[in-house]
């Protein structure tokens, strides 16, 4: 850490400044852009991490036990929450099989300071919608699971995502604390009573939800038009020029290649974020598997 | 999947018009086959004083469904099409002024978001906004056999396996952004990617042409 | 964004204009501006232009239960969108006076007069009837959107066919298009709304005025009327005082005006049924004007696919193989994994609620349990990599256990022996 | 048709599976020892974690877990305010903000905010304002926002606990730390620091001397600034049961004091980097 | 105790016989011998009782009783322009209107007492009517506000609130060109019904409500729905002009008697 900022000294000239910490201090608050940038040229960032390097993830799941699954997941600051609700409903009558899935991700006043309360706005809502994407790309559950009894009833999972502290890369976080969640998510059993034809339901008599892929996000940031930098925080993202969020699963299939606009990529660098989103899948993929295992031992 | 049916990589036809309405300052209706878009631009005017940027102007995109009010997906389209038309406008000449997007649906036969930032484009173009390049939407769907088809319909979108939608810039032609529904390999994307490119050809001549037509008189 | 304001000079000359009995786009005191009607792909799409005034409806259906006062009838929704593309000083989302004021006339005009029927839109009594939406949308603002909208959704009313549903016992199907033909709605009478705009405290009447003209008038009378010479409804708005004189004299100009829209709807509806039947193609790329400068269309055209494949695998090739290792996480306690390393988080590892994982396991081990985790708190801090040990977890965690202060004070700074010393007590 | 158009919608209804539960839910025995093993007609309040600071964006926040109650308060400000028309020259305004996580019930809650949390939020409003010295910060707003992760009941008196510690970890001015408690009377006994089970079951039969009681409490000034009770209460109940809640707040006040004393000592320490 | 329970049950049977009349169809409005559904003869108004000055902390307020629809109409101002100044007019006063229903006034419980579709029409209908009557040049800048609340409704909502506002805005010391009267008429069997009720208005006729400044005979606000002639447009509003001169007459006497009781407790 001393030495990287040692570089930075360099290039701003440290002499003519009264005292280093509040030189520091002084340029990140005015000139954000060539802060950052200065740390870019030396292949690093402010917070000591590689180009390529995600931030300590750590997940906890079955926090909630009024929820039916839960995980919280942090990703350096960034702190985000799941929790699953089963709820029962009627299918629809175009879909008289499949059940529902309902990912909403809200970003409370509390998580930061740029959110204000009421509706969700629209980084809130594409969230939302890009989760609900993934959801149905990669086939992470299949509806048709959800069904109890064709026509007639089928499960709701009412998957509410809240970010707790947000310092960047929300999407990532987002995914990996529903698919936790969804590994979690312990169904009760349901049985239909044949002479009144109403559902019985036995909450003590659980079943684990079938998951079929296991899709994990990676998300990039590019600044200056060319350099790609991983995981980025709030403070990188509102510097840089474009994001790219790629969701990739065990067989390295791509789920979702989401990059709302922004500078140009050519179809080069999109193969180097593509690997570098395949290895994020196998160490996320570990690490749910070991702390489900780990919850399981323990019982 | 080295196998091209013939039917499927071409665009279907299209046309554009432009200044068909007089209140925005820049309008234009894309058509592509039987999907139709109409947008509209207002600005740079004034922007609200809790919307206003210091160096650069406002961009606002809004999405219109022909039924019903919009919803979170129109939302996350309105992103994908405000970040795009956000790379290739030059907003700092415009610092503490608004530019506001209006895209209605007209009809959606497939190739919606693809239309949508064609009719963008045409309309921003029409405004007289300064750019620094265009750019042009190409949605790729990829059918249960793994042939690739360009411009889908909403037939076609409705059997394919995958749908990817990018838009090109006519500079450099490379991807400006990427919206993907659908899972797909790596080669997949690469070549839907590439296919693309070579399409996006077509429509920037037709850009060229069409503005050379409107201003043949004058010229 | 705020609409252009109107200066006084150009006020001053437009009521100068009216008194002169002359208008701006050089029209008569009771003419309309020119109409044209024409229809999307889609059945129950219109287009409306009058004039420069450009309004999109389209009618839509939904099976939906009925409502408990009326078990038996379909029903009708209408909702005017004033998008902000008509008009800059229109908002999306914000109910403002005039979407109100269009809105509930749209709603009067064709809900109350009862021109559709509502009981041949209801499948089963009480439980699914059809529900028939009309969304207007306003895309230029050029003037008396009220005209324009009735227009528009009484002619999409007219052009919309619903599904065709079949019955068997209580399974309802809906059959596409392509099964059965869908069936058009059942319309008693055709009502049309005239907008009648009041200049200088009611002397001067304009019919169809324009968006400049609205802007210096008094008042407006809005009347809507069937050809059958019925009035629909009638609604002033402004603060105009009027006479029944001029409520007389404008129900019979409106009269007149209903009878010639109403031979307009008809015969665009006419020519599209024709032209349908036909087998032409019809919608937005058979609309669209050829003749105009403005306008260009380019027929399909195949797009090169020659080195598409090649130029794939190459990137893909050229790309660097990733690393087939990958770090190995690290968990702590059941329930609670961690995985790469960066900066300290203020979130650390220790802080929250892995409580609940030991509470919700009731293996009644709890002395086992208590060791194994030291055990893996001891291997934490041996893997250096891992491990944040800048902060002491036993340091920034405290733990009041109100029973146990004075007896083990052992535990009370640590949490992880809350759950525990609390499930012993329970025992 | 009001529909929700800013999230992804589901079907029109649903219900919880808990409604067509097959075995009736167990009802809690009104007397003996209580369901997590505490006691009764004592000030025995369940373990309580604390922790300041967790939220990077935040000016100041704080953690409380008290049994299976978790909940998280943020606090932002002192900032200019947004609604200049109704800004005092004089002092600072607290604004509060409470919502619960769709997921923190047994019943799933809605994500737009009830008449519930507003309520809550008012009475939150009430119970911190007397502590904060908001003549400090004339025409700025504090925010505060709790978010409760969790409810297993004595939501609002930890909502204050938690809050005031938030408040405390920003650097805002106080009198005093505000500190919350609750019971819930039940016939002659009660139960100090109520779970979700026992605030929601009625267990003896008398219509008497039924209801909650939840006070917030500055521990050093030894003055209540807030006090809300439901339910029906003789006025000796109600005076008992207030002496009880502060008796309980005593019981926390170590813990919070020495979670704030270390959040400060991590903040004051110097830099272990530069 | 009893007594109060008693009389609201009443109410509520009333109440739904009224829904059950709304809803049959083929009902004769209008008897051979000419009479109505509640023993009115066509022209004959309902009867209309009125208080003014009903509130102590309000510039000026009424409460109307028109047959069983209830008001209470409450003006304050003329006063500084609140909220927004945006809207201030530099040469006439802005007139804020809201109307609301109470949750109880009608047979079925309203969830929204105001703010739907219907209630802000109606409070923009109140705001021209008021617009065109009060003589708004002589406040400029400055603001005038009429609540009014249907405490009961049975027909002729609209009606009711004019002449309620009209006596609060009279009670405030507002000037105005003339009353305000409202009226609400039917038409049924070649025959206009003067002042209608629920049971009226629901049951399929077409309904004219209009608002009237007596002297001048002007028109300040019209309004129609259901489908009529055009022929027997003149006759039906020739009637709604009648009735609302007949309010008008009431309304005069309410004030006439109001000023003479407040002169007669200040002691003049």
């Amino acid at each position: 850490m001393r030495y990287k900022v040692k570089c930075v000294c360099d290039s701003f000239n440290p002499r003519k400044c009264l005292s280093f910490p509040l030189f520091l201090h002084t340029v990140r608050t005015a000139e954000p852009l060539e802060y950052h940038r200065s740390y870019l040229k030396e292949n690093c960032r402010h917070d000591g991490r590689e180009l390529s390097e995600f931030r300590t993830t750590t997940l906890n799941i079955g926090s909630i036990s009024t929820a039916d699954g839960s995980a919280l997941v942090k990703l350096g600051n960034t702190t985000v929450i799941c929790g699953i609700k089963a709820e029962l409903a009627n299918p629809t009558v175009e879909a008289p099989g499949k059940g529902y899935i309902v990912p909403n991700v809200d970003l409370p006043p509390l998580c930061s300071s740029r959110f204000r309360p009421g509706p969700p706005g629209e980084q809130a809502q594409a969230a939302s919608q890009f989760i609900a994407d993934v959801i149905e790309s990669s086939e992470v559950i299949q509806t048709e699971d959800l069904c109890i009894d064709r026509g007639k009833l089928c499960w709701v999972l009412y998957c509410d995502l809240m970010c707790l502290d947000y310092d960047g890369n929300l999407l990532d976080a987002c995914i990996i604390a529903l698919l936790a969640a969804l590994k979690n998510t312990k169904l009760p059993e349901v049985t239909i009573n044949t002479e009144t034809c109403s559902p019985e339901v036995n909450l003590e008599k659980r079943r684990e939800l079938h998951v079929h892929k296991h899709p994990v996000g990676a998300s990039f940031c590019i600044f200056d038009n060319s350099i790609l930098i991983v995981d980025p925080m709030s403070e990188e993202e509102s510097l840089c020029t474009a994001h790219l969020t790629v969701v990739t699963d065990e067989e390295e299939r791509l789920c979702a290649v989401h990059k709302p606009g922004g500078t140009s990529l050519s179809g080069e660098k999109l193969q180097e974020c593509i690997t570098r989103a395949a290895t994020r899948q196998r160490e996320i993929q570990k690490l749910i598997d070991k702390v489900i295992n780990s919850v399981k031992a323990a019982q | 999947m080295e196998v091209y049916g013939s039917s499927g990589v071409s665009l279907r036809e299209f046309g554009c018009e432009q200044s068909l309405l007089s209140r925005p300052d820049g309008s234009a209706s894309f058509i592509q086959g039987d999907t139709s878009v109409l947008a509209g631009v207002y600005g740079p005017a004034e922007v609200k004083v809790s919307k206003e940027i210091y160096d650069r102007a406002t961009l606002e995109v809004l999405m219109q469904p022909k039924v019903g009010l919009p919803s979170v997906r129109e939302r996350s389209q309105e992103q994908c099409v405000r970040e795009t038309c956000e790379a290739s406008l030059l907003l700092s000449l415009h610092p503490r002024s608004s530019l506001t997007l209006i895209l209605q649906v007209l009809h959606d036969d497939g190739s919606l978001l693809s239309c949508s930032l064609n009719a963008a484009c045409m309309a921003l173009m029409d405004a007289g906004l300064p750019m620094s390049c265009l750019f042009c939407g190409v949605t790729c769907a990829i059918d249960t056999e793994g042939r690739i088809i360009t411009d889908p319909t909403a037939a076609q979108e409705k059997e394919s396996r995958a749908l990817m939608t990018f838009a090109i810039d006519s500079k450099e032609h490379r991807v400006l952004m990427s919206a993907t529904k659908g899972s797909f390999s790596v080669n997949e994307l690469q070549q839907c990617i590439a296919v693309s490119q070579s399409a996006s050809e077509k429509i920037f001549q037709f850009y060229r042409d069409s503005v050379r037509r409107r201003y043949s008189k004058t010229l | 964004m705020k609409d252009t304001p109107l200066s006084n000079c150009e006020r001053d000359f437009l009521l100068k204009a009216i008194e002169e009995k002359k208008r701006l786009d050089g029209r008569q005191t009771y003419d309309y501006r020119k109409m044209k009607i024409t229809f999307g792909t889609d059945f129950g799409c219109c287009f409306v232009d009058l004039g420069k005034t450009r309004v999109m409806a389209q009618v839509s259906s939904e099976l939906v239960t009925p409502k408990e006062s009326r078990p038996n009838e379909g029903i009708m929704f209408f909702n005017i969108e004033l998008s902000p593309m008509a008009s800059p000083a229109f908002e999306q989302g914000r109910q403002s006076e005039l979407s109100v004021k269009l809105n509930r006339q749209l709603e009067r005009c064709l809900r109350n007069s009862k021109c559709i029927d509502t009981e041949s839109l209801c499948v089963v009594s009480g439980e699914k009837v059809w529900q028939i939406r009309v969304d207007v949308h306003m895309l230029n603002h050029d003037g008396n959107l009220m005209d324009a909208a009735s227009i528009a959704a009484i002619t999409a009313l007219c052009h919309f066919r619903r599904p065709d549903v079949g019955i068997q016992g209580d399974e309802v199907t809906v059959f596409s298009p392509e099964e059965r033909d869908p069936i058009p709605l059942s319309i008693y009478h055709m009502p049309i709304s005239v907008s009648f705009a009041f200049f200088q405290q009611g002397t001067y009447l304009l019919v169809d005025p324009c968006e400049r003209e609205e802007r210096v008038m008094d008042g407006l009378l809005m009347i809507a009327m069937n050809k059958h010479r019925e009035i629909c409804s009638i609604q002033s708005s402004g603060g105009i005082m009027l006479l029944k004189e001029q409520v007389m004299r404008c129900s019979k100009i409106a009269s007149i005006k209903v009878s010639e829209i109403t031979e307009l709807i008809s015969k665009a509806l006419e020519n599209d049924k024709k032209a349908r039947k036909a087998g032409e193609r019809c919608g937005f790329a058979e609309s669209m004007p050829q003749e105009r400068i403005t306008a260009l269309k380019m027929d399909e055209t195949p797009v090169e696919m020659t080195d598409v494949t090649e130029k794939a695998n190459d990137i893909v090739h050229n790309a660097d193989a990733p690393p087939q290792m990958v770090p190995s996480p690290v968990v702590p306690i059941p329930g609670v994994g961690q995985v790469g390393q960066g900066v300290q988080s203020t979130w650390g590892l220790e802080e929250d609620d892995e409580g609940e994982e030991e509470e919700n396991d009731n293996s009644g081990e709890e002395q086992d349990e208590k060791v194994t985790r030291m055990e893996e708190e001891k291997l934490e801090s041996r893997e250096g990599d891992v491990v944040e040990i800048s902060d002491s977890e036993e340091e920034e965690v405290v733990i009041l256990n109100p029973e146990k202060v004075s007896k083990n004070t052992g535990y009370t700074s640590h949490h992880k022996g809350a759950a525990a010393t609390q499930k012993r007590k329970r025992k | 048709m009001p529909t929700d158009t800013k999230r992804v919608r589901g079907p029109e209804v649903s219900q919880s599976p808990s409604l067509f539960s097959c075995k009736p839910a167990a009802v809690l025995p009104p007397h003996g020892p209580r369901a997590d093993g505490r006691q009764r007609d004592q000030v025995d309040v369940r373990p309580v974690f604390v922790r300041c600071g967790l939220v990077s964006q935040a000016k100041g926040s704080a953690y409380i877990e008290a049994g299976n109650t978790k909940l998280m308060s943020c606090v932002y400000g002192p900032r200019e305010t947004e609604r200049k028309d109704e800004t005092d020259m004089k002092c600072g305004r607290l604004t509060t903000d409470m919502r619960f996580a769709p997921f923190s019930c047994p019943e799933r809650g809605s994500w737009i905010q009830g008449s519930q949390d507003k309520d809550l939020s008012l009475m939150l409003h009430e119970s911190l304002q007397p502590a904060v010295c908001l003549h400090k910060y004339p025409r700025s707003q504090i925010e505060v926002n709790v978010m409760v992760l969790e409810n297993s009941g004595s939501v609002l008196a930890h909502a204050v606990t938690c809050a005031s510690l938030a408040l405390a970890d920003a650097g805002i001015e106080m009198y005093d730390l505000v500190l919350g408690c609750s019971i819930r009377q039940d016939g002659s006994s009660h139960v100090v620091d109520p779970t979700y089970m026992e605030e929601n079951s009625c267990g003896s039969v008398s219509s008497e001397n039924q209801g909650g009681l939840t006070v917030a409490f500055l521990p050093s000034l030894n003055q209540i600034s807030g006090l809300q009770s439901d339910g029906e209460m003789t006025e000796e109940t109600l005076t008992a049961g207030v002496r009880t809640c502060i008796e309980g707040c005593y019981k926390l006040y170590p813990v919070i004091q020495q979670a704030l004393a270390k959040a400060v000592r991590r903040a004051a320490a110097p830099p272990s980097e530069s | 105790m009893g007594n109060v329970v008693q009389s609201e049950a009443r109410g509520a049977v009333r109440f739904s016989s009224v829904e059950v009349c709304g809803n049959m169809a083929g009902l004769e409005l209008l008897s051979d011998q000419g009479y109505r559904l509640d023993g009115r003869k066509a022209t004959e108004l309902r009867k209309v009782q009125a208080r003014m000055g009903v509130f102590a902390q309000a510039d000026g307020s009424a409460y109307l009783e028109q047959g069983n629809t209830k008001a209470l109409a409450v003006v304050y101002g003329p006063h500084e322009m609140r909220g927004s100044r945006s809207r201030t007019r530099h040469d006439q006063a802005v007139i804020n209107c809201q109307y609301s229903m109470a949750t109880f006034s009608t047979a079925e419980r309203k969830r929204r007492p105001h703010g739907d579709r219907k209630s802000t029409e109606m409070s923009l209908h109140l705001k021209q009517t008021f617009e065109a009557a009060v003589m708004t040049q002589l406040y400029p800048r400055s603001q005038i506000d009429i609540y009014v609340k249907i405490l009961q409704s049975d027909g002729g909502n609209y009606s009711v609130c004019v002449n309620a506002a009209t006596l609060a805005v009279i009670d405030a010391g507002i000037p105005m060109r003339d009353y305000v009267c409202a009226c609400t008429v039917g038409f049924v069997d070649e025959t206009p019904l003067a002042d209608l009720c629920y049971a009226e208005e629901s049951g399929g006729v077409s309904s004219l409500a209009l608002a009237l400044l007596p002297r001048g005979g002007q028109i300040a606000l019209l309004q129609m729905d259901a489908r009529l002639h055009q022929d027997h447009l003149e006759t039906l509003i020739e009637a709604a002009m009648t009735a609302c001169k007949g309010v008008s007459k009431v309304l005069d006497e309410v004030v006439r008697q109001h000023l003479q009781e407040s002169s007669v407790l200040s002691g003049e």
